[in-house]
């Protein structure tokens, strides 16, 4: 398969942004029908190597060739004309356009300049399906959770054919499941001999189905091996310089006995939901919430957060009822909750990495209502320490992050807060193996503080080496719930599935 | 909203009705305050429903109709026009010097007159685009110059004179009926529809639509962004031209100081109508209602005759209680369909 | 401690320099004035004059600016045509202490207010409401006692409207006409055209239109024709533009009032250079109105 | 991690300068146009320097500046306010009959009217404020009903009669000098400041910018983004109450037809100013040196003595390429800082 010319090929690339230097010389070679993977920490420069092939930003150094001859695309349209297509690490769909029709956002079929709305939507129902997403393609993109228009997202990309298909941390939503199916899907299109450029922070991943891994550290292309050469270890030390403890921390041999009840959750129901959801957490433990894509983990935080009105039930923090619909009564409460869709619903990106960290606990740096500049930077940087964000300073636009790290600094928002019980919809989504690690262990930490932990993972393995409980979510219902001793995927998964199995009505049916 | 049900499926007969109603209300937009307003007016003032007044508020609501026809492109795409009052002026004054212009036949006076009229507009509206999207400056402050600009242009080309005597047939044309609608409405209707037809069936139209909700997506697309912008303003121009000319037809005058104003009675259309001004959300059928709105409100109020200041704040009043209607009428909705659709 | 310190009155050393402020330009009436007063001092010779207007008709703070700027030029004098009959007095009261002569032409303004800012500024006019009562008469004597009539206001406030409407209203009362509607149209040609198009639906017995000024005559005389009532109703208005001529020969509108703009700034200016040369210069100089109709308007 | 970036530490001093050219330009904002604009001025017209006429200037902007304090607070959360043109006629009136009813000793007279003109501009605000909240409706469509209601309102409640003889102490007030400066002026500036402080400085500025920026995620970090929204249109307001009394102090009246078409000026100030009307991006510096310019154009163009036609173009001219300026100027910014910091 490595045999041959290399289709795309960087050498020395350089890019440099106001106060940061992005990539100081990546090479990189990919030959047709290679499947390569890009790995390294956050910041690492990953997705900005694909913003410079992909025509969104010009290189400021280095050469780039594409099928033998320089290429330097002036905008995304070039590329895509050169036949490299893209999934980029933060969505880029039409919220109000219909499923079907951001799929063929590119070349909206027309006749005689009409958009030929049939046409479309039969196309997308394969299209969709290849990916294993059921929704019917005149739904609103706006209205699908964060996997399923992950899952849009890729299922556009598939839908032209291309050259060079690059994915971004494509999987950073997704349940085993869908990731699985995707892997077979690049495997076909790698067969046909399109190149592939995979990223990821899933080594396991990376390792299943990766021809060559290259490791980007700092900027600066490190490595690049077969995957049958290397095992995790190794490509960790690449990306961090150094070894790394095993990949979840430590845990208290003898589970804690969980102590008073901080939250629970009464015959809760969702706007549109199925079933009701009863359940409690604990002081010092951390309670897991596991489900297949679209089973309703987010729609049921955020009712119980408050975020969305609930349907009914009752929500009680340390056995007082909380209000209906109202973030702020929640917060007062004690309560917390790190937000699925870090984009819409937790960054200010125009602003700072101070400000963004400050933002639920702005009495903290401030007194009777005035802030203090120098308080505030003084936290935030202590955070931005302790998570390991890369940045330029604390006075850094937050929009200039990389996605990982302006995930960590929203972590950084609800720790600062520190509330009683705090929720958290996929808190290591597109995080580095360390800082994951890092991650993980600040929550266990909380835990041992005696706070309660409500945890959603499409990453089943992060659940299991995180929780002392999980409750597995299928079609918006319980479907059953697992304590420590009895953790196993297997299992997990039946639960998973079972929502469905039962259904009648087998449209219906999960990815 | 269970969006992973197909809305295909069939539905239990009791459940379409709550379904159907809660569509209509979905459509209906600001045509259900509309609908209340008009009820009103022809309880309360008996002329109101007569052939005669529908005719005179068609033929008023017609200009503001015109404008907020290339208005609303505008406006999806997150833009705003402030100039076209002004620029409705120029395009008017440079037409009527051509029409009144005797070296040239009648004839060709007129036709030539009524392409400047549209030429002026759309030229203008190309210097707002063009502008704005070089510069990546807010829309609002470059065709706020364009008004002060088109406005001084104006009256320095007439010297501040109201050109008169303007060609037969035009005036003639101002006061024709067809199938006993005032023509010049028939010409807005017809505007109205074009616009319906580019934005809700056309690949252009969905641009439009797309670059006012996330433009970096579109050009992610691989689409040129920069163009339908552009283009966007260039079409509110050429409306403006239209709208000049009508103006002329209907009042048989060319004046340098005409169109005052007119800038924020069609974005009122617009935005009565649905549309969001950061883009992205609004309709031609919101748009045609909105205007009527407006048209229906001040007629009726005259009609009435309540007194001029309390006519001022009544239509204040309305305005408001109309939008909040409205929002109203779109939470019920969305509360049946997603009760429907589990 | 005011403006006016620092500003010591410069000896009439040579030419008087005049200031013309007046409303908008784009105002027709106005371009006539101005061309009126430079033709004026070109034939006097020895005077200095400076006019300038205001981008439209309600810019109160426009012309506060223009004033402001005459006190800062020094001039000797200012002839003033207001936008507002009291929002102007402030500025006057500036230009007076800086030791300014001032005249004021076309709207008279506000006696109370002058009196109260201790002000006695000579007023050079026309009548306005003399001006609309014999324009009124026209109507009355066309369309005949008992006739029903609207009146269309200019913009709510401004004293030379309402001093039309006031003459409107005695010519109606004088020649025993019926008032059914007296609403505002701003001054604006198409104001006036949807709102007499509402009146005339509810009132179609109309005879009659007083128009406050030409412009709104224009929007009227359409709206009219619309309804085919061209025939049954008569207009009058005031100004005698020139876009008003050919209504008035093909009998649309009776009647307009002529009210000489050349001739108010003329005599404006005479009186400020009397002033500045030391005489003194009180009360209302009344400049003509003239009635003009078919027969009349040549 | 936070090390192993270059972050700008000490540079060679040949890039220093580039670094503080750079940043200068970077903080410059509008400032470079509006130095542009009075250095031509300057150089052609003779009195524009004098003491006098800089009084001038400055009585000239502040109505401007003072409403552009408070529209900032809106634009920064992504509103707009229509209405305060007509508010302040109405909060004008309003005090304007207070202070001229002889029941009450002038002192008293004079202080209720100061009271009730504030009072009722942060109602009229709150109106706007709460009913835009309470509806999710566009503000934009709401004030312009405000904008009706208090213009019909003021008209009512004077019958469209001006008040003019205003308290000895007030019109003295609007001619008083304070350190050489007008007092209304003083005042302006000191609402400047005090805005600029608030922004800058309190919890609830940091607020107004985050609610700008993404309401949603202010909302689910606990904070009540509605009562943000409605007390930015309320701080809106009572700064129109403010002007309204510096307006009758400067020309001491009260009338209902005063502030027509203010809205635009205060917004054109704010948008120059380096604001974006979808929120979240603006500053009191930026607002003021935005009033200014605005100010000092159109007094300077009157010094040059140019026809009032060309003025008005002229006018909008120099908006246009002002913003362009600007706009070229934070590019060439960017590129330097970014340059240097390496
Ligand atoms: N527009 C920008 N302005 C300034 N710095 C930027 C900008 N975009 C990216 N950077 C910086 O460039 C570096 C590389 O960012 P990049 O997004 O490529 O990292 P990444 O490898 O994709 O990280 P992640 O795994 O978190 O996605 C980061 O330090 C980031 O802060
Ligand atoms: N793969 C899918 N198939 C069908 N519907 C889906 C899918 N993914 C999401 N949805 C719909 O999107 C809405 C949001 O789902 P929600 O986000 O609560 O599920 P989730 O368990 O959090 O899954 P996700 O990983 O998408 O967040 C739900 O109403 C669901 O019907
Ligand atoms: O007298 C003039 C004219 O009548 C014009 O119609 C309006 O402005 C007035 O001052
Ligand atoms: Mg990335
Ligand atoms: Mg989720």
């Amino acid at each position: 398969m490595l045999e041959g010319e290399p289709l795309l090929r960087l050498s020395g690339l350089g890019k440099r942004y106001p106060g940061v230097i992005a990539l100081a010389g990546v090479d990189l070679d990919v030959a047709p029908g290679e499947i390569h993977a890009l790995v390294g920490e956050n910041g690492a420069g990953k997705s900005t190597v694909v913003r410079c092939l992909s025509g969104m930003e010009t290189p400021d150094s280095g050469e780039m060739t594409f099928d033998g001859a320089p290429h330097r695309p002036a905008s995304p349209a070039a590329a895509l004309r050169a036949g490299i297509r893209v999934v980029h690490q933060e969505l880029e769909l039409l919220p109000e356009l219909s499923v079907a029709e951001n799929l063929y956002f590119e070349h909206l079929p027309r006749r005689f300049g009409l958009v030929d709305k049939r046409k479309i939507r039969q196309d997308a129902v394969t299209a969709l399906a290849r990916v294993g997403l059921r929704v019917d393609p005149r739904t609103p993109v706006g209205r699908l959770g964060l996997a399923a228009r992950q899952l849009v997202e890729i299922a556009r990309a598939l839908a032209a054919d291309s050259r060079l298909l690059v994915l971004d941390e494509p999987t950073a939503a997704l349940t085993g499941a869908e990731s699985a199916r995707l892997q077979g899907i690049l495997r076909e299109l790698a067969a046909e001999g399109t190149a592939i450029v995979f990223i990821s922070h899933h080594l396991a991943e990376v390792l299943a189905i990766a021809d060559r891994i290259t490791v980007l550290r700092n900027g600066k292309s490190v490595a690049t091996r077969a995957a049958a050469g290397v095992g995790a270890t190794e490509l960790v030390r690449l990306m961090v310089g150094r070894d790394l403890a095993e990949e979840y921390p430590p845990r208290p041999a003898t589970a804690r006995a969980p102590g008073a009840e901080l939250l629970r959750a009464e015959a809760l129901r969702v706007h549109g939901g199925a079933g009701e959801l009863d359940f409690a957490v604990h002081a010092g433990e951390v309670v897991g919430l596991a489900g297949l894509v679209g089973s309703g983990r987010t729609e049921a935080v955020r009712a119980l957060y408050g975020a969305d009105r609930r349907a009914g039930g009752r929500v009680l923090v340390c056995g007082k009822p909380i209000p209906n619909g109202r973030p702020t009564k929640s917060v007062h409460n004690g309560l917390g909750m790190l937000a699925e869709d870090r984009k819409d619903q937790g960054l200010l990106l125009d602003m700072t990495v101070a400000a963004n960290t400050s933002l639920a606990a702005l009495p903290m740096v401030a007194h009777w209502g005035l802030r203090s500049g120098k308080l505030e930077d003084q936290v935030a940087g202590t955070l931005v320490d302790r998570l390991g964000v890369r940045t330029s300073g604390v006075r850094q636009a937050v929009r200039a992050l990389s996605g990982g790290n302006q995930q960590k600094v929203l972590l950084g928002r609800w720790l600062l807060a520190d509330p009683g019980v705090l929720i958290v919809d996929e808190p290591t989504r597109g995080v580095d193996v360390g800082a994951r690690y890092e991650i993980h262990r600040l929550l266990l930490e909380l835990a041992e503080g005696g706070k309660g932990l409500l945890v959603v993972s499409s990453d089943l393995p992060e659940l299991i080496g995180l929780c002392d409980r999980i409750l597995v979510l299928s079609r918006g219902r319980i479907a059953g719930e697992l304590t420590r001793a009895e953790f196993d995927r297997e299992k997990i998964l039946a639960l998973a599935y079972s929502g469905y199995l039962t259904s009648t009505d087998e449209e219906d049916g999960p990815s | 909203m269970k969006t992973d049900v197909p809305t295909t499926g069939p539905t239990a007969p009791d459940r379409s009705r709550s379904k159907v109603l809660g569509q209509v209300l979905g459509e209906a937009g600001i045509g259900v305050a509309l609908l209340v307003l008009v009820l009103v007016f022809l309880a309360f003032a008996p002329q109101f429903g007569t052939g005669q007044n529908i005719r005179n508020i068609m033929t008023q609501i017609t200009l503001n109709t015109i404008l907020a026809v290339g208005m609303t492109f505008v406006v999806l795409v997150g833009g705003i026009d402030l100039s076209v009052g002004s620029v409705l002026a120029l395009s008017a004054v440079v037409a009527g010097s051509l029409m009144t212009w005797d070296a040239l036949s009648p004839g060709t006076g007129l036709l030539l007159g009524v392409l400047a009229a549209v030429l002026v507009g759309a030229l203008c509206g190309l210097v707002n685009g063009a502008v704005t999207e070089r510069w990546k400056v807010p829309s609002f402050i470059i065709t706020l110059g364009m008004l002060y600009v088109a406005r001084g242009a104006a009256q320095e080309y007439t010297n501040a004179q109201t050109i008169y005597n303007l060609p037969r047939e035009l005036t003639l044309f101002g006061t024709a009926t067809f199938l006993g609608l005032p023509a010049v409405f028939v010409v807005a209707l017809a505007l109205v529809a074009l616009g319906w037809f580019v934005l809700s069936r056309t690949v252009f139209g969905r641009l439009v639509y797309a670059v006012g909700t996330n433009e970096e997506a579109v050009r992610l697309a691989g689409h040129r962004t920069g163009w339908v912008k552009v283009s966007v303003f260039v079409i509110a121009g050429v409306c403006v031209g239209i709208a000049a000319v009508v103006y002329m037809a209907r009042l048989n005058i060319a004046s340098p100081i005409l169109g005052n104003g007119y800038e924020l009675n069609a974005i009122a259309a617009v935005v009565i109508g649905g549309a969001s001004l950061t883009g992205g959300r609004g309709s031609m059928i919101g748009t045609l209602l909105g205007a009527c709105l407006l048209g229906v409100l001040s007629n009726g109020l005259i009609l009435l005759g309540v007194s001029d200041f309390q006519r001022t704040m009544i239509t204040g009043g309305v305005i408001i209680v109309a939008v909040v209607l409205d929002a109203y009428r779109r939470r019920v909705a969305t509360r049946l369909n997603s009760v429907i659709t589990v | 401690g005011q403006e006016s310190n620092g500003l010591t009155v410069p000896p009439p050393s040579g030419d008087p320099k005049v200031c013309l402020v007046m409303k908008s330009l784009a105002n027709e009436f106005f371009k006539t004035m101005q061309k009126g007063a430079q033709e004026h001092v070109e034939a006097q010779g020895g005077i200095k004059l400076i006019a300038s207007g205001i981008p439209n008709e309600t810019d109160v703070d426009g012309q506060v600016a223009e004033v402001e700027k005459c006190v800062t030029q020094r001039v000797d004098a200012i002839v003033l045509a207001p936008a507002d009959s009291t929002a102007l007095v402030a500025s006057v009261r500036k230009a007076v202490d800086a030791g300014i002569k001032v005249v004021n032409i076309d709207v008279e303004l506000e006696p109370g207010a002058l009196r109260q800012a201790g002000l006695d500024v000579p007023f050079v006019g026309p009548d306005n409401r003399e001006g609309a009562r014999q324009a009124g008469m026209e109507l009355g004597k066309a369309i005949g006692a008992r006739s029903k009539v609207i009146i269309l206001e200019g913009i709510p406030g401004a004293a030379n409207g309402e001093l039309r409407v006031k003459g409107f209203k005695d010519a109606v009362q004088q020649s025993g006409m019926v008032l059914t509607a007296s609403r505002t149209a701003n001054w604006e040609t198409d104001q006036a055209h949807s709102v007499l198009g509402a009146l005339l639906t509810a009132n179609p017995d109309v005879k009659g239109v007083l128009a406050a000024n030409d412009s709104m005559a224009l929007g009227a005389v359409k709206a009219i024709e619309e309804q085919n009532l061209a025939s049954k109703i008569k207009v009058v208005s005031f100004d005698n533009i020139p876009a008003i001529k050919p209504l008035l020969l093909n009998g649309s509108v009776v009647a307009t009032v002529e009210q000489f703009a050349s001739a108010q700034a003329a005599r404006g200016i005479d009186q400020a250079v009397r002033m500045v040369k030391g005489e003194k210069v009180t009360g209302w100089q009344k400049t003509p109105v003239e009635v003009k109709t078919k027969s009349n308007v040549g």
